[in-house]
C-alpha cells in the first residue's frame, strides 16, 4: 500500500483541504494510520458540508417527509411521488451558486445538468426544469453579466437535452450582490415499478463508468466552492469551473433509461459533487458493500493524472453503472448504440471497504461507510441577529404615503416597473417552454401545468421564496415561501402533493446566521405539517457570503401539485368583458417588508406580513372547490405588490381593464400595495357570481365582491385610473432595458 | 490602421466539447490521421493607430472578447494589407 | 401512408412529431441515424433537436448519418421531406435546401409563438391559400437565415418561399418582421420540385387543441392529401 | 506529426451577427478606435505525417470544418512545437 504522507504533512494537508483538526483526528482513528494523500482528498471532500449536511442533518429533522403517496423520500437522488395510474414524479431542487458566481453560463448550464441527472438517475425521465434566480440589482455591470449569462446558461443547457423549462422566479436585490443564487428544479416522470436506487450489490458485480472521460477540471469543485465563503481566494479556485456537454447529457439520459427499461443495471449514480468518491461510496454504503476501484482504468482527458486527481474530478455527464457480468456485453451495446464510452473500471467486493489502486499499487483502502455515514454532525450555536428588533420595529406608517389617484397611479407604475415584479418574458423566452408538448400553461402565469401524458391528470409547479421577508423574520417568511407557492399552483387548479426545497444561507459557523437557518426550516416544517404536505427532496447551500456579509436568508420552495383533470386547469389572465371580480381573503395594513416599500421609498424594513397557515390552507381548498365546480374563470394570486399589481398584472396578460372598488378602511396605499397574505383575485361568468359567492360562504372564507371585467383601463375607485397599455408599458420592458445597459435614470422615476 | 488577429481557445483542462465533437466525426469520415481538434473563436479587429494599441486591444480581450475564467487567448498584430 | 422520423444522436423533437402524426391519424415511424433503409416510407421527417449537440454547425455533423444518404435519394425519386428547425438546419447542410443558418439577430435564443404568412407556393407540404395568417412556435438560436441575392430572387420567382414572418395582420414591417433576423423574412423554403421543405417553426407544437392549438395541422395533413390526390 | 491552424470567416457580403454585436459593444465601453470586428471559427488540428496533409485538411473543411455557402477559410501549417 502507498503511503505518501508523513505524519507531519498529513494535518497540514487536511487543513488546507478544508478539514477541522478534530476531523482530521477521526479520519486517522478510522483507519489507524497515516491517511495517504488520495484517502485524505477524499474524506476532505465526502465530509465537506456541501456532501456531508454536518451543520445541517439535525434541523432538517424537522422536516415532515412521510406521506402515503411519497415512494421516496429524502436520502436518494431525488425525491418520488406516486400521482396515479401507476406513474411516479422525481423532483429535486440543487444549488449552483458558487460556480455561477464565478463563470455565470457554464455554472448555470452544468447545475441544470447535475440536478437532471439526480432525476433519470431515479429511472424518471426529465419532462419539465425551473430555475430559482438572485442577483445584486442590474445597475452593476458585473451583475448584468451574471444574470444575462445564468439565463443564456440554463437555457443553453436545457433547450439542448429537450428538456422544457416551465417556470422559476427572479429576484434582484444589493444583499445578493456578491453572491447570486443558482437554484435549479427538474421533474421527471416514470413508472412505478422504475423505480431505481443507487446501490451497489453483489459481491463479483462490475463497476461501469458510463459518459464523458475524467479530466482535472472542477477538481474541489461543487463542493470545496460550496463550502467555503468567497473572498478573493475565489480567484484561485476559478480553474475549478467546468464546461458542460448538453449533448453528451442527452445521449446519456438515452441510454440510462433504455438500460433501466431493459432491467440490465443493478443499480445506477451519478457522478456530481465530489464526483467518483461521491457517488460510489454512497453506492457502496447503500449496499452494505465494498468497492475496488483501478484508477488507470478510467479514460483521461489528460496525461499524468494521479489517483486523487481521477477520484475527485467533477468532470460532468459521467454516470456510474453497477451490473452483473452477464449483463455486461448487453449493458455495453446499449452505449455503444447511443455513442457513450462506457469502461469497467472496478468491481463490488464483500469486505465493505472502499479500496482506490493504480494499478497493482494500493493508493487508498478505507470502511466504506465511514466516508458517507460517518461524517461529523455538529450542534452549531444560534443567537437570534441583533438587526432583528430594530428592523422589525420599523413602522410603514410613520412614512408620506401617495393619497391622490395620481400619486398613487404613479407608485403603482412603478412597482410594475420594478425589477423584481416586472414581466420576467425576457428570461422566458430564451428557454424551450414546449418540447414534449406537455406544456399546458407556459411560463408568465402564476404556476405552470405539465400534463402526464397517457392520463386525464396534470401537475402544476412553482417555486417561491422572498427574502425580504425571510430576512425580516425567517421563521414567518419560510412559511410564507410555501404559502405562496402552494397558492400559485392552487390558482392553476392543483392540489399540493410534495415539496422540495433549497436552503440558501451564509456560513453556519456564525450563530446569528445559524439562528435564521434554523427558523427558516423549523417555519417551512410548520407550513407543511399545516397542509399536510411532505418534503421529500432538498438541497442545502451554506457560506453564500462575500466579505463577511451574509445573504438575505433564501429557502426556496419548490412545490409539485397535481390536477386530477387537465382540462379543469387555471389561468391568471381576464378572460371576458363582464366577468365579476372577486377577492378571497381580506387585506390588512401591512407594508412592512413589501416591494412598494422598497421601490418607491427605498425602505427594507419592518415586520413582514403575517400569516396563518390553517387559514391560508382553507383558502386554497375554496379556490380549488369552485374551479373544480366549473365556477371560475381566472384566478390570480396577490404577492409582491399587493391586489394592485395582481388585478394590473390580470388585465395586462388578458389585454382587458376592469373597474373594481377595494371596500377595506385601510389608507389608498396600504389598500393597493399592502402584501396580506392568503388573498387571491378570482373572476367568474356573472351568471356563476352567486354559486361562487355561495360556495365561498358555505366555506366560510372572507371575500368580497370587488368589480367587473372590462374596457381598456384598470380603474380602482379613489385610487387609480390607467389605461391597460401604460401598464403594458411599465411592466414589460424592464428586464431588456436594464440588461441592454441603458438603466432608466433616476429622475425618470420619481413620482410626477 | 492596424489589424489585430485574436485567436481564443479553453484553458489547457478545461474540456472542448466541439473539439471533442468534430475530432469523432473527422475519425468516422475515415481521417484517421487527425489525433485532436481544438474548436475556438477567431477575431479580427480593424483597429485605428493609437497609443498603447496593444494594451487596449488585451483589455477589450479580458473584458468582452474573451473570457479569462475559462478561455486564454493570443494576440497577433498584422499587416492591415493581410488577407 | 407512413411517415418516417429520423432520430439523430441530439435530436429532441422526433417524439413530438410523432405525436402529432399520431393525433392527426397518420401512421408513424422512427428512422435510426444509422439505418440506410427507407422502404416502406412515404415521407421523411427530420425533426428539430441538437443533433450532436449542434457542434461545430448547426446540422453539420448529421448531414453525414448514414442515413442521410438514402434521404437524398428519396428525395431525388421525388419523396416528400420536411425538415423542422434542426431538420431545417441539417437540409441546408446537405444542400438539399439552398442557402445557410447564422445565429439570431440579437445572439439569443427565441422561444415564442409567431404569425406566419403563408406565400403563393410550389410545396405539397402546405395546402393554404396564399396570405393565411398561421401562428407558431419558434424555438432556435439559428434560424437567420441567408442566402446571397441571386438565390433570394430565385426561390421568390419559383415559388419556393412557402412561409414568411409577418405581422399579426398579415403585413410585413418595413424593416422586416423576422425576430431572428431571416433574410426577406424567410422562415420556410422548399425546393424546386416542391417535395423537400424545410422551416425553422414548429407545427407539431400546434396540432393538439385540447394542448395548444391546431395551426400546425395543415403543415402534417396537407402532404397527406396531396398523396392521395396522385 | 504537424499542426495545421484553420481560421474560418464570413464571406464578404455575409452578414456577422457575433461581430456586429461585439462591434457594439466595444463602443459603448469606449473603444472608439474599433472600426470593425468579424468573428469567426478558429481550428487547431494535430495531424499524424501523412501524403497530401494539407489536400485532405483543405477536404475535412469542405466537407465539416466550413460552410461553403457562408465561410471561407484559411489554412495554416504551423510547427508542433508552436503554441
Ligand atoms: N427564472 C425564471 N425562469 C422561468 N420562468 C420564470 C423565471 N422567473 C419568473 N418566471 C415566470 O414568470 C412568472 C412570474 O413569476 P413570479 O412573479 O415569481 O410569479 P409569482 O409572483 O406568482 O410567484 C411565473 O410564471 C414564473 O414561472
Ligand atoms: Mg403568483
Amino acid at each position: 500500500m502507498r503511503d505518501d504522507l508523513t505524519a507531519e504533512l498529513a494535518p497540514q494537508l487536511a487543513v488546507e483541504l478544508g478539514l477541522k483538526l478534530a476531523e482530521f483526528g477521526k479520519i486517522v482513528e478510522i483507519l489507524g494510520r497515516t491517511p495517504t494523500v488520495t484517502e485524505l482528498y477524499m474524506y476532505s471532500l465526502m465530509w465537506s458540508e456541501h456532501c456531508s449536511y454536518k451543520h445541517s442533518k439535525k434541523a432538517l429533522r424537522m422536516f415532515p417527509t412521510t406521506g402515503p403517496y411519497v415512494l421516496q423520500g429524502p436520502g436518494e437522488n431525488a425525491g418520488v411521488i406516486s400521482v396515479g395510474d401507476g406513474w411516479a414524479v422525481a423532483f429535486k431542487m440543487e444549488s449552483h451558486n458558487h460556480p455561477s458566481a464565478i463563470e455565470p453560463y457554464q455554472g448555470a448550464a452544468t447545475g441544470v445538468g447535475g440536478i437532471i441527472r439526480d432525476i433519470f438517475t431515479m429511472g424518471a425521465r426529465p419532462i419539465a426544469s425551473l430555475n430559482s434566480l438572485r442577483f445584486g440589482t442590474l445597475d452593476k455591470a458585473r451583475q448584468r453579466y451574471l444574470f444575462e449569462g445564468a439565463v443564456a446558461g440554463i437555457g443553453g443547457y436545457g433547450n439542448c437535452i429537450g428538456v422544457p423549462t416551465v417556470g422559476g422566479e427572479v429576484y434582484f436585490d444589493a444583499a445578493y450582490e456578491g453572491n447570486c443564487l443558482i437554484n435549479a428544479m427538474s421533474i421527471g416522470i416514470m413508472r412505478e415499478e422504475n423505480l431505481t436506487s443507487a446501490v451497489a450489490s453483489g459481491a463479483g458485480n462490475l463497476v461501469l463508468l458510463v459518459g464523458s472521460t475524467t479530466g482535472r477540471d472542477g477538481i474541489g469543485g461543487a463542493s470545496t466552492l460550496a463550502s467555503q465563503e468567497f473572498d478573493e481566494k475565489a480567484e484561485d479556485k476559478r480553474p475549478s469551473v467546468q464546461v458542460g456537454d448538453p449533448f453528451e447529457e442527452k445521449l446519456l439520459i438515452e441510454a440510462c433509461l433504455e438500460l433501466l427499461d431493459a432491467k440490465l443495471l443493478v443499480g445506477l449514480g451519478d457522478l456530481g459533487a465530489a464526483g467518483l468518491t461521491s457517488s460510489a461510496s454512497e453506492m457502496a454504503s447503500r449496499g452494505g458493500v465494498g468497492l475496488d476501484i483501478d484508477v488507470t482504468k478510467i479514460p483521461a482527458r489528460e496525461t499524468g493524472m494521479k489517483p486523487f486527481e481521477f477520484m475527485v474530478s467533477e468532470s460532468q455527464e459521467r454516470m456510474l453503472a453497477v451490473v452483473t457480468p452477464e449483463n455486461l456485453a448487453a449493458s455495453q451495446a446499449v452505449c455503444e448504440k447511443w455513442g457513450l464510452r462506457s469502461t469497467v473500471i472496478g468491481t463490488v467486493t464483500d469486505t465493505r471497504r472502499f479500496v482506490v489502486r493504480e494499478g497493482d499499487e494500493i493508493v487508498a483502502d478505507m470502511p466504506a461507510d465511514t466516508l458517507a455515514s460517518d461524517a461529523p454532525v455538529y450542534d452549531p450555536a444560534m443567537t437570534r441577529p441583533a438587526y432583528l428588533d430594530e428592523a422589525q420595529a420599523f413602522d410603514p406608517s410613520t412614512l408620506v404615503h401617495p393619497e391622490t389617484p395620481g400619486a398613487l397611479g404613479d407608485a403603482l407604475l412603478r412597482v410594475l416597473a420594478s425589477p423584481n415584479v416586472c414581466s420576467r418574458a425576457w428570461i422566458y423566452r430564451q428557454y424551450d417552454q414546449q418540447v414534449m408538448l406537455n406544456t399546458l400553461v407556459l411560463p408568465g402565469g402564476d404556476a405552470a401545468v405539465i400534463r402526464i401524458a397517457g392520463t386525464k391528470r396534470a401537475i402544476a409547479v412553482s417555486s417561491d421564496c422572498n427574502g425580504r421577508y425571510c430576512y425580516l423574520d425567517p421563521y414567518v417568511g419560510a412559511q410564507i415561501a410555501f404559502a405562496e407557492a402552494a397558492r400559485n399552483v392552487a390558482c392553476a387548479g392543483g392540489r399540493p402533493a410534495a415539496i422540495t426545497d433549497c436552503l440558501n444561507f451564509g456560513s453556519p459557523e456564525k450563530p446569528e446566521v445559524f439562528w435564521t437557518f434554523h427558523e427558516s426550516v423549523r417555519g417551512m416544517s410548520d407550513a407543511c405539517r399545516a397542509f399536510e404536505v411532505p418534503v421529500i427532496s432538498g438541497n442545502v447551500s451554506f457560506y453564500n457570503e462575500s466579505f463577511g456579509q451574509p445573504i438575505y436568508p433564501t429557502p426556496t420552495v419548490g412545490l409539485v401539485g397535481v390536477l386530477q383533470d387537465a382540462s379543469k386547469r387555471m389561468t391568471m389572465h381576464f378572460k371576458q368583458a363582464g366577468d365579476v371580480i372577486v377577492l378571497l381573503g381580506e387585506t390588512a395594513d401591512e407594508l412592512g417588508g413589501s416591494e412598494y416599500l422598497s421601490t418607491v421609498h427605498g425602505v427594507i424594513a419592518g415586520a413582514p406580513p403575517a400569516i396563518d397557515v390553517a387559514e391560508e390552507r382553507e383558502i386554497h381548498e375554496a379556490l380549488l372547490a369552485a374551479i373544480e365546480a366549473g365556477l371560475v374563470r381566472s384566478a390570480h394570486d396577490c404577492s409582491e405588490g399587493g391586489v394592485a399589481v395582481t388585478l394590473a398584472e390580470a388585465a395586462i396578460a388578458g389585454g382587458l381593464g376592469a373597474t373594481v372598488a377595494l371596500d377595506d378602511d385601510l389608507a389608498p396605499a396600504s389598500s393597493l400595495f399592502s402584501e396580506t397574505q392568503g388573498r387571491i383575485v378570482v373572476t367568474c361568468a356573472e351568471a356563476d357570481a352567486e354559486a361562487l359567492t355561495d360556495l365561498f360562504v358555505s366555506r366560510g372564507v372572507p371575500f368580497s365582491v370587488i368589480g367587473e371585467v372590462g374596457g381598456e383601463r384598470l380603474v380602482i375607485e379613489d385610487k387609480v385610473d390607467l389605461a391597460v397599455a401604460a401598464l403594458v408599458a411599465a411592466w414589460g420592458p424592464t428586464l431588456e432595458a436594464l440588461v441592454s445597459g441603458d438603466i432608466p435614470q433616476p429622475e425618470e422615476l420619481v413620482e410626477g | 490602421m492596424a489589424r489585430y488577429e485574436i485567436f481564443v481557445t479553453y484553458k489547457q483542462g478545461i474540456f472542448d466539447p466541439p473539439g471533442a465533437t468534430a475530432e469523432r466525426a473527422l475519425a468516422s469520415l475515415g481521417y484517421d490521421e487527425v489525433e485532436s481538434v481544438k474548436i475556438g473563436k477567431y477575431i479580427r479587429l480593424e483597429v485605428a493607430d493609437g497609443p498603447n494599441e496593444l494594451a487596449r486591444v488585451a483589455e477589450m480581450c479580458d473584458k468582452l472578447l474573451a473570457n479569462p475564467v475559462i478561455e486564454e487567448y493570443r494576440i497577433v498584430e498584422t499587416e492591415g494589407a493581410a488577407r | 401512408m407512413t411517415f418516417g422520423v429520423v432520430r439523430f444522436p441530439g435530436s429532441n423533437c422526433e417524439q413530438d412529431i410523432v405525436i402529432a402524426c399520431r393525433y392527426l391519424g397518420i401512421d408513424v415511424d422512427y428512422v435510426w441515424h444509422g439505418d440506410t433503409d427507407l422502404s416502406g416510407f412515404d415521407a421523411v421527417v427530420l425533426p428539430g433537436g441538437f443533433s450532436y449537440g449542434d457542434y461545430i454547425r448547426t446540422g453539420a455533423v448529421a448531414r453525414f448519418s448514414p442515413v442521410m444518404g438514402e434521404v437524398v435519394r428519396f428525395a431525388e425519386r421525388g419523396g416528400p421531406v420536411l425538415g423542422v428547425c434542426n431538420g431545417f438546419q441539417i437540409l441546408t447542410e446537405a444542400h438539399m435546401l439552398p442557402g445557410a443558418m447564422l445565429r439570431n439577430r440579437g445572439l439569443k435564443f427565441i422561444c415564442e409563438t409567431v404569425p406566419l404568412r403563408v406565400e403563393h407556393n410550389i410545396c405539397p407540404w402546405v395546402d393554404l391559400p396564399e396570405g393565411t395568417v398561421v401562428r407558431i412556435p419558434i424555438n432556435h438560436n439559428e434560424g437567420n437565415f441567408t442566402a446571397d441575392p441571386e438565390t433570394l430572387a430565385r426561390l421568390d420567382a419559383n415559388g419556393q418561399i412557402v412561409v414568411r414572418y409577418c405581422e399579426p395582420d398579415g403585413t410585413r414591417a418595413p424593416g422586416g418582421s423576422a425576430p431572428n433576423g431571416a433574410a426577406d423574412d424567410i422562415a420556410g423554403i422548399c425546393s424546386e420540385r416542391g417535395n423537400v421543405f424545410g422551416l425553422m417553426p414548429h407545427p407539431e407544437r400546434v396540432c393538439d387543441p385540447e394542448a395548444s392549438g391546431t395551426d400546425g395541422q395543415p403543415f402534417f395533413t396537407s402532404i397527406v392529401a396531396h398523396m392521395a390526390g396522385v
